[in-house]
């Protein structure tokens, strides 16, 4: 149907230039457009998802007023950003003041090129797909130094030094649980790294979930859901842009959209970091069991019921745990995550060059 | 040479850049625009901002910094040898645990020297 | 390990010895470990004399063996009738030199006397080498201690003079470094002398190879115009440096006209000995009579020998076995003159510390057994006969009469400057009543510095009265040498 | 699997990595502030390396490892083991001096010497233009370090700074050239690029012009790590101001690798090109040997002065290798190279004596880097004076020691191609050599002539005192015998063309 | 888009080249931008490099550039270490104020 679509599209203009250039360019915006949409409004809805949540772990409501149990909050929430003036510090530096939200929410959005919603369903079915969602979430750094730094604020400035101090070191920890995923996939792209994790034993048995990286490569996993926390400076690594004592960090001097655009990003990040702890860990699209009525449900469901889960998960992390102070984050990542990575992927690379390599 | 795959991706950037353009230009029109000295000084919980916010900063943060161009770089270097880990065999994995070794020496130095302390 | 061998390295052992071990609190043992070690090294250079085939021009006690392979370099030794008596003039003068020192030098006397042995060493290191490139080191290395002698143990203006002197010199060495790596390509891969004697030569080649030969004797002889360093270092080195200087030093640049340019080179020789003669007739015309309107004795004594030097070199380019033996006498005996005439002003100077000449005047009243050494040496120095200086300069200006009368006559004007100079500055300094206090309050020499005049006198007197013992070990080799200069070395086409 | 061969190919640089590891980790659990059993260990280390290497060169075999990616030959083994030794060298003189500074709390000096030292024997080995980079870059990664290793000194950290930014350039392009190369002839492998040059045309994969374009910067980049002018601005600033000590280390050793990498780029890569770049190091020689001389005898600072005399001696080197090819013969090649391997293995070792005395001169608090500090050395210290003056002479090229050889072996080379560029070349190159001379004489002069400034007493250990000695003495053993020298580096250069 | 070949990409790096080497000659003000030149530098290689090893269809070219990144890296780590111990001991980054080494 959707090649149908496009080759109807390709048709409509018998010209070079429609079919060799602006054609292919109007049919990867709408792609794009139709990642986008949902992605949004995903967004949006996460945050009140998040309220929802939080409130119900108080034992209290979370917003209800605005629509039917609040469901129109987000909106609400947009237009009211929407509304409220942009205040520039007068000591901010301007064009750079203003780069500073783009340069965060556009590799949180542009990321999802290379994320796969099933087999064939990719907007760029690059090999390098891990790579470039690596490449392109390490601009995400960026966002936050300019912001600190245009806005000529101490607490800004902090603030972003603090995050981007952060921001990297978990990246470290992250590339390594990439690497040890990769290793066992043997392939950089998401839909074979899916794909990958549908063999072995538990799979022999109609246990599938049981052959899913989660399992084999348990360190790993717990080190990159709790660097995914850390990576996207949610709670309890929140620290950079705790109020009690940096108030919002290098967000401090946004109004309106601006802190919109940040609080986007925040939110688009913890979609990306879920849907790849699902894509990497959690078996992607394929169903737990070898059952016919889980075959039955699309891969798109179970994959959007898995990173529902995880981002609840990371709610409900929110929820619990207490703050943790700087030193204590930037210890956990240096001195325990990346030592913990490196013998693990040691470790699997053993055994994937022995006898007992589980993952033929 | 045929980089057509790649072209959702640049494309995916320009409309993530400009998912963050168009709502602040929307917040421009569609805000008041009331600027007055209070509003716009540097926030500082209340009080008058007295000196220039860059001001220096601890040097670990350049520390970490350097180290994270090291250690990224690290695993750019590794991930062909963990895509192609199934074909190089037992030669390419010794090679990768040197590689490895190497890199914890430098690892557990600079643990030692107390480069990985914050306080 | 050879006669030869042993001449050079007695005395260079002796001095690495007393650089290493001497301190100035035992200064006496170093003094005396440093005659030692200059007698041993003259002794051991008697042998040379004694055993000495007169009448043979072959080379003799030669010794050979490979020394840097990769070059084809040799550790080639050997004398002959040129070369011996400046083995034995080194070797003597050396012994003169550190009884010259001994009480006038009383700082660093190990690095001194060390200094002086192992210039001994290296001097008769020259003149032995039979290779070219072992030629050059030695000739190269006699700058280094020299350099030192000025510079620490010299006049007021000593740096002045060290510099002049190394860079002087080293310019002409560099240039004549390349011609002997010039030649060893030619040669196909030799530094041996004697190929390069038998090798042929066109004529631009060699006219190159000439000036590069001359860039580096003309300096060191010196001739003029490139003589300028000698008087400034002269003036400023101390007595024994002058002494070695004049007596020795000069004469590496004659030997290596005799030895590099005439045979090598026969052809640019004659062509350009026109040039030669002129240059020489200059130094012994002109710088004669600089030397007259000098009021420094040792200034004095450094322009005649500039003058003296002319002769040789003249000697050299007429091409005649009277010629040249005659300058290599007038060589051997400038050796001992000179160096008794630096000596001599030593002497005054260590008790007036002038060299002034108008300082002194009378000296004869409170010197007596001084002056009539002093009479002596002057009368060598201005070619008397019955002294040394006359033989040489005799035989020179025959020759040059024969080679071209006009030539001969300019040359023998040149004896009378020389006479009127020395005379002059001797009835200045020596003659007359004592002019000041100083000259008044003069005590005669002492028994050292006796030695060492008598010594110095016996060798001039001998060499003026019998001088057959030089000229028969000297004839063969000469007519040698000439028969080298006679053939023609250019390619035949 | 990889052969045995490349293991036997490869192990002292092995050992080295192991034991730069280890001395590091070891120097963790040092306390002592004089690092005293991180010395022996390093100096042990080397010791043990400079004896594989020179039991590994005498052996006389060419061993090629890897794939093609190392070589193992006399020429590398000598000039690795030469380098193990100078560093050795280096360390003993250097310690002292480093811990009046507080240089050696952390012990960076020893193992990141030892990187160093990793990279010249990476260099040497190098057949492949990737290894060579590396280790390049490992030599002079380690130097920018080691020259900023008195963190508090400003003049260190500046000249850090400056050798930093022109040595990345210089990286830049030698990089920028080598990408030509590679492009020209789809290699990166010497051996294979030498093919594809001397195929011509046929076996090009691109236009000749690329890969004379490259060759340029090729030069240029060579031209920036060996300091020789007008590519030399880093030279007198780092040696300045960098750590006296740390001058040493960057002004001996590398100065081996830095000749092996230009035979090996240049000779064994790009041998057919050597037309065109025989001109480049023709201009580089001289414009050095000009701004080398004169502008030394400007200085006051006896480093700076060093700095500008390495530059001079460097374009030395260059007329050895600027005449191996002349009119298409290549006769005279091993002759050529042969000499200026001898030249730099001399010139590393006078330098040695150089600096160790200048070493030794300096004290807490004081630096000794003007040439007055040594006035009156000779009356100091007759035995300091003497090998300064020894390696004073041997720079000026004075016979009969070891400097002497040098020039000669240079100018023969020189003149064993009939050609009148180069003997105008060696004449002007002697002529320049006797500016040279004035002034090394002034040292001498200065410390022989002069009356001492400075009265404290020299202080030194007996290893210092010993080392020094015999490294002068080496200077003057090896102008009476140079020929044992000179032989191993005939046979090392003639086992390149066999 | 099918037009592109070698020279294109050559003379992007050429032009990258000639960048960084005007950035590092004529910069007075910042050391940091002379860093910045310095990588730009080698990206200059890098693309160099890519594109022979593409044309060449030879993979070492590619091989070279991963090895000139890890060294890039380095070499910046060391680069930003040295400007910190400059800034700490004089209190300026600009380049016109290296000037304690005179002679």
């Amino acid at each position: 149907m959707i090649d149908a679509m496009y080759n109807g599209g390709l048709g409509l203009i018998n010209a070079p230039w429609w079919t060799g250039a602006a054609w292919p360019v109007l049919w990867a915006l709408i792609k794009i457009v139709a990642v986008l949409a949902p992605l949004m409004g995903a967004v949006a809805y996460l945050t009140l998802w998040e309220r929802k949540l939080l409130g119900w772990m108080q034992v209290r409501h979370g917003p209800n007023r605005v629509g039917p149990f609040g469901l129109l909050q987000p909106i609400a929430d947009a237009l009211k950003l929407l509304t409220k003036e942009l205040i520039r510090p007068s000591a901010a530096a301007n064009g750079l003041f203003r780069l500073g939200p783009i340069m965060a929410i556009m590799p949180a959005l542009a990321a999802w090129v290379a994320i796969p919603f099933g087999p064939e369903a990719v907007l760029a079915n690059v090999n390098a797909g891990l790579l470039v969602i690596l490449a392109i979430t390490s601009i995400e750094v960026y966002g936050v130094i300019i912001a600190g730094w245009a806005s000529n604020s101490k607490y800004a400035f902090l603030g972003a030094l603090r995050a981007s101090a952060q921001m990297v070191s978990y990246e470290i920890a992250i590339g390594f649980c990439f690497l040890v995923v990769v290793m066992t996939a043997g392939s950089l792209n998401l839909a074979e790294i899916v794909a990958s994790q549908n063999r072995g034993t538990g799979a022999g048995m109609g246990l599938n979930f049981l052959s899913w990286n989660w399992l084999p490569l348990l360190p790993i996993f717990i080190v990159y859901l709790i660097s995914g926390v850390a990576e996207t400076n949610r709670h309890p690594f929140d620290v950079v842009e705790g109020e009690a004592e940096i108030v919002a960090g290098h967000m401090v001097e946004y109004s309106g959209m601006g802190f919109a655009i940040f609080f986007l990003a925040e939110y688009a990040s913890m979609w990306l970091v879920s849907i790849l702890a699902v894509l990497m860990f959690l078996g992607g699209w394929l169903p737990p069991l070898d059952s016919d009525l889980f075959n039955w449900i699309p891969g798109w469901i179970w994959l959007g019921i898995k990173t529902f889960f995880v981002v609840s998960l990371f709610i409900w992390i929110r929820a619990t745990f207490p703050r943790f102070r700087y030193d204590q984050i930037m210890r956990l990542g240096w001195k325990i995550f990346i030592p913990v990575t490196l013998v693990w992927l040691l470790l699997v690379g053993a055994l994937m060059k022995s006898p007992w390599n589980i993952w033929h | 040479m045929s980089l057509d795959q790649y072209l959702p991706v640049l494309l995916f950037i320009l409309v993530g850049i400009a998912v963050g353009v168009i709502p602040q230009v929307l917040g421009y029109i569609l805000g008041p625009n009331l600027p007055d000295a209070e509003k716009n000084s540097p926030y500082e919980c209340g009080f008058e901002a007295f000196e220039d916010a860059r001001m220096k900063f601890d040097v670990r943060y350049y520390l970490v910094a350097i180290l994270f161009i090291l250690f990224d770089l690290e695993i750019a270097f590794l991930i062909p040898w963990a895509v192609a880990f199934t074909d190089i065999g037992l030669t390419g994995f010794v090679a990768g645990v040197v590689f490895l070794a190497i890199l914890t020496v430098g690892f557990a130095y600079e643990w030692k020297k107390g480069a990985l302390d914050w306080e | 390990m050879g006669l030869l061998s042993l001449a050079i390295w007695t005395p260079i052992a002796f001095g690495i010895v007393l650089l290493a071990l001497g301190r100035d609190e035992h200064a006496g043992m170093v003094r005396w470990v440093a005659l030692i070690g200059a007698i041993a090294g003259l002794v051991v250079t008697l042998p040379l004399y004694t055993g000495f085939e007169v009448g043979s021009a072959a080379m003799q006690f030669t010794e050979k063996m490979l020394w840097i392979e990769r070059f084809n370099i040799h550790y080639h030794l050997g004398v002959d009738g040129i070369s011996l008596w400046l083995v034995l003039l080194t070797a003597f003068i050396t012994v003169i030199v550190v009884i010259a020192g001994w009480e006038v030098i009383t700082e660093r006397v190990n690095q001194y006397m060390g200094a002086f042995l192992i210039l001994s060493g290296l001097m008769i290191g020259v003149f032995a080498a039979q290779d070219g490139m072992l030629f050059y080191v030695f000739f190269e290395a006699t700058l280094i201690p020299m350099y030192l002698i000025i510079g620490i143990w010299g006049g007021p203006n000593k740096i002045y003079a060290a510099f002049k002197f190394f860079l002087y010199t080293l310019l002409g060495s560099l240039l004549l470094l390349i011609a002997l790596i010039y030649l060893y390509v030619q040669s196909k891969g030799s530094f041996a002398l004697t190929d390069w004697y038998a090798l042929p030569l066109g004529k631009t080649a060699q006219t190159l190879l000439f000036f590069a030969f001359f860039a580096a004797f003309a300096v060191k002889v010196p001739m003029w115009p490139v003589h300028t360093w000698l008087p400034d270092v002269h003036v400023e080195a101390p007595t024994g440096g002058s002494a070695v200087l004049a007596a020795i030093m000069l004469k590496l640049g004659a030997y290596g006209f005799l030895r590099f340019s005439l045979p090598i080179l026969p052809d640019a020789s004659h062509q350009w000995a026109g040039l030669m003669i002129g240059l020489s007739l200059v130094a012994v015309i002109y710088v004669g009579l600089v030397a007259m309107v000098q009021q420094d004795m040792k200034k004095l004594v450094a322009y005649s020998s500039v003058a003296h030097m002319g002769f040789v070199t003249l000697g050299f380019f007429v091409f005649s076995d009277l010629g040249v033996s005659g300058a290599l006498v007038q060589m051997v005996s400038h050796g001992f003159v000179s160096a008794a005439m630096f000596l001599a002003i030593g002497v005054l100077y260590d008790r007036v510390h002038s060299r002034e000449i108008a300082s002194y005047g009378g000296v004869v009243n409170t010197m007596p057994r001084f002056a009539a050494f002093a009479l002596l040496f002057t009368m060598a120095n201005a070619g008397l006969p019955g002294t040394a200086g006359f033989v040489g300069e005799w035989m020179v200006i025959i020759a040059a009469v024969k080679a071209n009368f006009w030539i001969g006559l300019l040359a023998a004007s040149a004896l009378i400057f020389g006479a009127a100079y020395s005379l002059w500055m001797f009835k200045r300094v020596y003659l007359g009543e004592p002019g000041n206090d100083d000259v008044r309050a003069l005590t005669d020499i002492n028994a050292r510095e006796f030695l060492v005049m008598a010594l110095l006198a016996i060798a001039v007197l001998a060499m003026g009265v019998y001088p057959k013992p030089f000229t028969d070990v000297m004839d063969p080799s000469v007519a040698e040498l000439l028969r080298h200069v006679a053939q023609s070395k250019l390619p035949l086409n | 699997m990889i052969d045995k061969l490349s293991w036997v190919a490869a192990y002292p640089e092995i050992l080295l990595a192991v034991m730069a590891c280890v001395i590091a980790l070891v120097d963790l659990g040092v306390k002592s502030p004089k690092r005293g059993a991180t010395h022996v260990l390093t100096l042990l280390t080397l010791a043990v390396v400079a004896l594989l290497l020179g039991v590994a060169a005498s052996g006389g075999q060419t061993i090629v490892g890897f794939g093609g990616m190392i070589v193992s030959d006399p020429m590398g083994n000598w000039l690795k083991c030469f380098g193990a030794l100078a560093l050795m060298v280096t360390l003993v003189y250097g310690r002292g001096y480093a811990s009046q500074r507080d240089m050696l709390r952390g012990g960076e000096l020893f193992s990141m010497s030892l990187l160093a030292l990793l990279g010249m024997f990476v260099m040497i080995s190098g057949h492949n233009f990737l290894v060579i980079y590396l280790g390049l870059e490992l030599l002079t990664l380690s130097s920018y370090a080691l020259v900023a290793l008195r963190r508090d000194d400003i003049a260190a950290t500046e000249a850090a700074m400056k050798y930093f930014v022109l040595g990345a350039l210089a990286s830049g392009f030698l990089l920028y050239g080598l990408s030509m190369v590679y492009g020209a002839t789809g290699s990166l492998d010497l051996a294979q690029v030498l093919a594809a040059i001397s195929g011509g045309a046929a076996t090009l994969k691109g236009s000749p012009q690329v890969l004379t374009l490259g060759l340029v910067f090729v030069v240029a980049g060579l031209a920036f790590k060996l300091g020789v002018a007008p590519f030399h601005m880093w030279v007198p600033d780092v040696y300045h101001g960098a750590p006296t000590a740390v001058t040493l280390l960057i002004g001996g050793a590398p100065k081996l690798a830095a000749f092996a990498i230009v035979i090996r780029l240049l000779v064994e890569g790009m041998a057919p090109l050597a037309v065109d770049w025989q001109q480049m190091l023709g201009v580089l020689a001289v414009v050095s040997l000009l701004v080398g001389n004169l502008a030394a005898i400007a200085q006051t600072n006896l480093k700076r002065m060093l700095a500008f005399s390495t530059i001079a001696q460097m374009g030395f080197l260059l007329l050895g290798l600027l005449a191996g090819v002349s009119g298409g013969s290549t006769a005279n090649m091993a002759n050529a190279y042969s000499s200026s391997m001898f030249y730099v293995i001399t010139y590393v070792l006078t330098t040695l004596g150089t600096f160790g005395v200048i070493l030794l001169l300096s004290r807490s608090g004081f630096e000794s880097e003007n040439i007055e500090d040594l006035a009156g050395l000779n009356q100091r210290s007759p035995l300091y004076a003497g090998v300064m003056a020894t390696c004073m002479f041997s720079l000026a090229g004075i016979p009969p020691l070891v400097g002497f050889y040098a020039k000669l072996s240079v100018l023969q080379a020189l003149l064993a191609s009939p050609s009148a560029f180069h003997v105008g070349l060696a004449v002007f190159a002697v002529v320049m050599s006797l500016v040279g001379a004035f002034y090394y004489l002034r040292l001498v002069k200065v410390m022989y002539f002069d009356a001492p400034v400075q009265t404290a007493p020299i202080e030194a250990g007996l290893e210092v005192r010993s080392v020094l000695s015999l490294n002068g003495l080496l200077v003057l053993v090896l102008g009476i015998v140079p020929g044992g020298l000179m032989a191993l580096c005939a046979q090392s250069i003639a086992a390149l063309f066999a | 888009m099918n037009h592109l070949g070698l020279g294109h990409f050559l003379a992007v790096g050429a032009i990258l080249f000639a960048i960084s080497v005007v950035g590092i000659f004529l910069n007075r003000k910042n050391l940091i931008v002379l860093l910045m030149a310095i990588e730009l530098m080698l990206l200059a290689v890098n693309m160099n490099f890519v594109a022979f090893s593409h044309f060449l269809g030879d993979l070492h070219g590619q091989v070279f550039v991963f090895f000139i990144l890890t060294v890039a890296a380095a070499e910046s780590a060391i680069g930003l270490a040295i400007l910190v111990l400059l800034f700490r001991n004089k209190s300026s980054i600009s380049v016109e104020e290296l000037n304690t080494l005179k002679g």
